[in-house]
């Protein structure tokens, strides 16, 4: 019956291991897949990516040097930055915030700033 | 007696964890019938395998079920690999082995949480995921993914495991099996865990083996079989010995499992002390042809891969059949004549996988 | 003054009853090792559950929580007034009854058979919640609280198995794991929410409000037990709703059988036998 | 003034009765009917007006009187013997013989004398002349539909309705005269009719479960009517008297205490005291009306009459302990065996049983506030189990079934029916209500007795059981039900008026026992001089005041009606059926396609089996009676 009492009262006077998200967060391990990007100068718009990309998240525009990725389908699973030949994209270990609209990711050459268009 | 109480029990029911229908027929509150519906997450994977290329084949069956998905890889990947006859360097079976177990781990962990949750012990519940973390962070820092680790490929795996990592891996394993001493004591001991776990939704060894149960459901009734032991990726290297009890109720059920979370963790430390050095992948090159049946023991129990291939870049056919699948007959006999208080138990106590299931 | 202390009451005893409960769920998340809500969160919640829009599935189920709102009050209102005992206890039965006939009254076979648990739930304390009454009684010679209050004995020492048996009916009264079938405050069970399965919004308020109340009330119960020194009576208090807590995070949900089981034959048994005691001290 | 409205209670039923028997028009007997209940009710009222009194019968007519009386005793004994043969039932024969002989002996020895104060109406006959005249003429009313559609269903060639009138009104006549006389053989020969006129009540449908039912229920109240004439004979073998008021001033307890054994035994046998029970349980297949008249005002009443008529004598002593005891176990194994039921008129009948138990139990406890309780759970409960039962009854009538499982949604479907039968079981349970303030004093005056004090703790329990049970399948809705009710005077109005009778008797609960419990009290238990009346006049029942308490309550509805008004749901919703609805109450199940979700009360059926607890009750309360007789005859 009281199995339980001494786990219960160690926890109860224990710090909580849980943490304020977001106001505290954990570190990241190095190496983690929390998101994905692409660098559009070293970029080459080959097209490798979106064959390779299991879920058909990736859309290259060869023509007008636009790489675009829906992050919703995306499923990180690492095979786009493992076969690029120019190694421009690139995993991050920060996971993406939850956002309230679907927006897709595009980078596209010569435009620093990051353009959004609405999914 | 005209009148009988039916229960819409589930699809969407907060103590199931995922979606499976039994219209319990009862009286008072003993069940005296129980007609099961399937069907509520059906994907159509095993179609989409044949449209998709045979390495991201993968991709899709880890996603039949997150919490045994490389174990799902892992068994396609070994069917691909016969059929092929491509042999998978050394290092690359032990890597296989760490990282199955380690799913094996936060997979019973998880059940074990839900286990408690089912019969309302939340603070246990909140103790064996907590404990499931330490298994996730490992998962996160080897792999880089917590869950759908994505490390199998054909030929071997994507990810090596360093001394460092190696180091981590061990230092929070012998945590865990601390943490683990403590809920075990819990859950063997406690009284009211007893009340609601011994005696309930007995399955004897006869009907185990006549219902086609497999993993911890057959081998909590005394069916000694562990698919382990015939010896996949490097087990034939390992020294284990399938867990068995005698029972066959909820209780045994739950034995099973924690125990092999001790066994897995023993086998996890014989891998890394055997862990040859090497490269972790062979050169594939080709399509496969013709088919294969292949097996792997995942933690619900074994499952069944049948791949067909014609030599394209496409697969024919993949069936899967998953332990849940098999264990859902069990089930079924077991809710029979329970208390309405004890289906939660009844139900989770096969560790049903729906999503699994259905594909 | 009847007037101050009924308005006192009224107004107080949620604000008690909701910090008790805020100060429980920290308890208890510590207890998980985890950090909780605020303080004042039951407050929030009931807030806006205030605020909602009140969805029902049929149209006199909102009376019916409402009802044990009211039958609450009225009942811990009529115990701050020390009247009688047992007419204390019949009332809330009263409040329980409108729960019980709310959860029927909708027809949802979850929150039916909610109901039917809590009935038996009633089987189960009822007894104990009078033999305690009685126990007072045979000490005392009244059932009223004014004059058990008069006496200048602790009716613990008289009464210490009545009082254990009543701490064990007072986890099936609050709801708390291993007794948390009928409703508990978690949707993970059998019966998802039972009894308040099909109450939402405004009239789930009602609901928590009603429980902060009956709360108070059990506790200034259990400290009758204590009655003559208001320190000892308020650390008995903290003690036993510790001791709750605790058990609430100790105790996997047992089932209704195993309680009846438990609380007519040891429960009863433990009650009788200070009963017996304390009549033959006292009467014979 | 009192001997015309003696003629007109007891009498004028009976002559009535015939004239009904002899003329079968429905007009004409409606309207006997209708007269003789105006008539019943307004001489009640005026003989509780007149005040207690002595009704003195001399020289011829009361020869002829005790003469015809003994006539018709024996002919009831006879008619009993003859369907001793006609049911082949030895036991029955054997009774009315045992009973046969000695009252023939009996009249012999006592040379048939009579009791020149042929009558007397103190205040314990006027609580039951209220309860018997005005609760019986209304289920009588009641009945007049009733019995119409009761027919229509049983496709008669021939309307049988005459006998049921006539027995009705005869067995109406025979209680007041039961509880009136003070010549105690004439109250043996009024309970011989109240037999009679039950098992013929029983019997009235001429189904085999109802014959069968009938000859359980005179085989039973005839072995009472044994106990009952021994008791007389042992009674006059002491104190060589047959006056009732003669009996009760004898002080010496001891002398007294076998023939009142016998009494308190004939007492339970009418009282369906377990291990007595079955014959009223087995009463439940008659018309309603007849369940609703045995059970509320008639028939087990007069067992209740009998006990409290002679508990002045035997209080204090073995025997009223014992009694006690016995009712209180009556009171819990009834309301266990209640929680098992699906039947809405056999939970009514447990319940009843249940509640006569803690009325013996009340009867005998030597308290002044045990009398009060006592007398009034008479009243309150005669009152709202004539509502209830004439509201299943009506509710049978409607839906075809008097299962409790298949009146969901009945409020949509009877709504006035549902709401008065709601109220009546509400009056059963719930506070402010007089049933449970009668439980609570019981709890409350059994500290002396802790066995009967514990067996009415585990009763109350059971009882919120079965009685929540019952409330909350009464209010459980059902949106596709339609309503089906149709009203007539005759039909619910009685109804209605039964439901204020049940309002008013709780709130003016003080009022009624400074009214008739007190006078009773100073008169039979505390010597009978009027200067004593102050002294038990009481203000509240520790601490409770029915009118405040309804005040509160009303204020409290009141509050809650405004509450809910602003509560009031502005949209609806379907039931959780975990996330499958197809329907209000239907889900949808990929293997069955649309499915109905239902549910069913508990009734514990593996563990509360009712033959075997029964059988275990019974034993029990033998061994309990045993027990009671064992030290009372050594």
């Amino acid at each position: 019956m009281f199995a339980m009492v001494k786990n219960v009262i160690k926890n109860l006077f224990s710090r909580p291991s849980t943490r304020l998200f977001p106001y505290q967060t954990r570190e990241f391990f190095p190496n983690v897949r929390g998101s994905i990007d692409n660098d559009p100068e070293v970029c080459i718009y080959c097209g490798a990516c979106q064959m390779r990309c299991p879920s058909e998240a990736i859309v290259v525009n060869r023509a007008e040097k636009v790489w675009t990725i829906n992050p919703y389908k995306c499923i990180l699973c690492g095979v786009c930055a493992q076969i690029c030949p120019k190694k421009s994209i690139a995993i991050h270990s920060e996971y993406v915030h939850p956002q309230s609209s679907k927006v897709k990711k595009i980078r596209q050459k010569k435009v620093v700033e990051e353009a959004q268009s609405h999914a | 007696m005209a009148k009988k109480t039916i229960l819409p029990f589930g699809p969407q029911h907060p103590v199931l964890p995922e979606p499976i229908q039994l219209q319990l027929v009862m009286e008072d509150e003993i069940v005296v019938e129980a007609i099961p519906a399937i069907g509520y997450v059906h994907r159509g994977l095993e179609k989409l395998t044949e449209t998709k290329a045979i390495a991201e084949n993968i991709f899709v069956v880890e996603r039949i079920c997150g919490i045994c998905s490389f174990m799902h890889a892992l068994c396609y990947c070994q069917g691909i690999e016969s059929l092929m006859n491509i042999t998978v360097p050394d290092r690359s079976r032990f890597l296989r082995v760490i990282w199955g177990e380690l799913h094996r781990l936060h997979s019973h962990h998880l059940w074990l949480g839900l286990l408690a949750d089912a019969f309302g012990f939340e603070s246990l519940f909140m103790q064996c995921w907590r404990n499931r973390e330490m298994v996730m962070d490992i998962m996160e820092m080897t792999a880089g993914s917590r869950v759908i680790i994505s490390t199998n490929a054909l030929g071997g795996v994507r990810r090596d495991i360093d001394s460092d990592q190696q180091k981590f891996i061990l230092n929070s394993l012998n945590k865990l099996q601390e943490e683990l001493d403590n809920i075990k004591r819990v859950f063997s001991d406690d009284y009211t865990v007893n009340k609601r776990l011994v005696d309930v939704a007995v399955i004897s060894k006869e009907d185990a083996h006549e219902l086609g149960a497999v993993g911890p459901v057959m081998r909590a009734s005394g069916l000694s079989f562990d698919y382990r032991t015939t010896g996949y990726a490097a087990y034939n290297e390992l020294d284990f010995e399938p867990i068995v009890e005698q029972s066959g109720d909820c209780y045994a059920r739950m034995m099973v499992r924690l125990r092999e979370c001790y066994q897995s963790i023993d086998i996890i430390r014989q891998a890394f002390a055997k862990l040859p050095e090497g490269p972790i992948a062979s050169p594939v090159k080709g399509f496969p042809s013709g088919e294969i049946a292949t097996r792997v023991e995942q933690p619900r129990g074994e499952v069944l891969y049948y791949i067909k291939a014609n030599g394209t870049n496409h697969l024919d056919r993949l069936r899967v059949r998953t332990p849940t699948f098999a264990n859902i007959p069990a089930l079924l006999k077991m809710v029979k004549g329970l208390t309405l208080a004890d289906i939660p138990i009844a139900i989770l106590s096969i560790d049903p996988c729906i999503s699994c299931t259905e594909r | 003054m009847n007037i101050q202390i009924i308005a006192a009451t009224i107004l107080l005893a949620p604000v008690i009853g909701g910090l008790i409960a805020g100060i429980d769920r920290i308890i208890t998340a510590r207890m998980q090792h985890r950090v909780g809500p605020p303080l004042l969160q039951p407050f929030y919640d009931v807030l806006k559950l205030l605020g909602k829009e009140n969805i029902a599935v049929t149209n006199d189920q909102s009376l019916y929580a409402v009802l044990y709102l009211v039958f609450n009050v009225i009942t811990l209102v009529m115990f701050v007034l020390q009247m009688d005992l047992l007419l204390i206890l019949f009332m809330l039965l009263l409040a329980v009854a409108s729960l019980v006939l709310g959860a029927m009254s909708a027809n949802s076979p979850f929150s039916k058979i909610g109901a039917q648990r809590e009935l038996i739930a009633i089987l189960a304390y009822e007894p104990i919640l009078i033999s305690s009454v009685v126990g007072m009684y045979f000490v005392t010679g009244s059932f009223s609280i004014s004059r058990i209050l008069q006496i200048d004995r602790m009716l613990f020492i008289d009464l210490p198995l009545l009082f254990i048996a009543f701490t064990y009916v007072l986890t099936i009264k609050l709801r708390k794991s291993p007794f948390d079938f009928s409703t508990s405050h978690h949707g993970h069970q059998e019966l998802v929410k039972g009894l308040t399965i099909e109450y939402s919004g405004p009239s789930l308020a009602m609901i928590e409000i009603a429980h902060w109340y009956e709360t108070v009330l059990l506790l200034l119960f259990a400290g009758l037990f204590f009655a003559n020194n208001l320190y000892v009576a308020v650390a008995a208090i903290a003690i036993c709703y510790f001791a709750e807590i605790l058990v609430d995070n100790i105790a996997a949900r047992l089932t209704w059988q195993i309680m009846l089981k438990s609380t007519w034959i040891p429960g009863l048994l433990i009650a009788v036998v200070n009963m017996v005691w304390v009549y033959i001290k006292y009467h014979v | 003034m009192v001997s015309y409205l003696l003629l007109a209670m007891i009498l004028l039923p009976m002559l009535l009765a015939a004239v009904v028997l002899a003329v079968t028009d429905r007009r004409f007997r409606n309207v006997c009917v209708l007269m003789v209940s105006g008539i019943l009710m307004v001489s009640a009222l005026l003989i509780i007006k007149t005040g207690a009194a002595f009704v003195e019968i001399h020289g011829t007519l009361a020869e002829v009187l005790d003469y015809v009386i003994f006539a018709a005793d024996v002919a009831i004994s006879l008619i009993a013997l003859y369907f001793g043969f006609k049911f082949r039932s030895i036991v029955l024969a054997v009774l009315s013989i045992a009973q046969l002989i000695p009252l023939v002996l009996f009249h012999i020895q006592i040379n048939f004398a009579g009791v020149e104060k042929a009558f007397h109406i103190d205040h314990l006959s006027m609580i039951m002349l209220l309860l018997v005249n005005i609760i019986g003429p209304l289920i009588a009313v009641y009945a007049l539909h009733y019995m119409q559609e009761h027919e229509h269903h049983q496709h008669l060639t021939a309307s049988r309705q005459h006998y049921f009138f006539a027995t009705i009104l005869l067995f109406l006549g025979a209680m007041n005269g039961l509880v009136m006389a003070n010549n105690i053989n004439w109250i043996h020969f009024f309970w011989e009719v109240t037999t009679l006129c039950s098992f013929l009540l029983i019997g009235h449908d001429q189904t085999e479960a109802a014959l069968a039912n009938a000859k359980r229920a005179l085989i039973i109240n005839f072995f009472g009517g044994v106990a009952f004439i021994l008791g007389i004979m042992f009674i006059y073998s002491r104190v060589h008297t047959i006056a009732v008021h003669e009996i009760l001033t004898y002080s010496d307890v001891s002398v007294l205490l076998i023939p009142m054994a016998l009494l308190v035994l004939a007492g339970f046998t009418k009282s369906a005291q377990i291990p007595f029970q079955s014959w009223l349980l087995g009463a439940m297949v008659a018309p309603t009306p007849v369940s609703a008249l045995l059970h509320s005002s008639t028939m087990v009443k007069a067992g209740i009459y009998l006990i409290f008529r002679f508990a002045p004598v035997f209080l204090g002593t073995w025997l009223a302990d014992m009694s006690a005891l016995i009712g209180a176990f009556t009171f819990a194994a009834a309301a266990l065996l209640a929680i098992s039921q699906t039947n809405a008129k056999r939970i009514l009948a447990y319940s009843t049983i249940s509640n006569l138990g803690l009325m013996i139990t009340l009867i005998c406890i030597l308290d002044i506030y045990a009398i009060y309780a006592a007398a009034l759970l008479i009243v309150l409960h005669g009152v709202s189990k004539a509502l209830l039962f004439l509201c299943v009854g009506t509710i049978e009538q409607a839906i075809g079934s008097r299962d409790l499982e298949d009146m969901d949604g009945i409020r949509q479907r009877l709504p006035l029916t549902a709401f008065l039968a709601t109220f009546g079981a509400i009056s059963m349970l719930l506070p402010p209500f007089g049933v449970l303030i009668t439980k609570w004093i019981g709890i409350e005056v059994t500290a002396s007795l802790p066995p009967v004090m514990f067996l009415i703790i585990l009763g109350s329990a059971c009882t919120v059981f079965f009685w929540a049970k019952f409330i909350g399948k009464l209010l459980s809705h059902n949106p596709e039900a339609e309503k089906i009710e149709t009203l007539f005077l005759t039909y619910q109005g009685p109804l209605a008026i039964i439901a204020v009778l049940a309002l008013i008797t709780s709130i003016f609960m003080i009022e009624f026992s400074n009214m008739f419990i007190a006078p009773f009290i100073s008169s039979a238990y505390l010597g009978s001089s009027d200067q004593t009346i102050p002294n038990v006049l009481i203000s509240d029942f520790a601490g409770f005041y029915p009118p405040a308490f309804f005040a509160v309550t009303a204020i409290a509805l009141l509050l809650v009606f405004i509450l809910y008004n602003w509560l009031k749901p502005k949209r609806y919703v379907q039931p959780f059926l975990s996330g499958e609805n197809s329907g209000h109450n239907q889900f949808y199940s990929l293997s069955d396609g649309k499915f109905n979700a239902g549910f069913r009360n508990y009734y514990f059926s593996s563990v509360l089996n009712e033959h075997k607890l029964t059988y275990l009750m019974n034993s029990i309360a033998s061994a309990l009676l045993i027990v009671l007789f064992g030290v009372i005859l050594r």
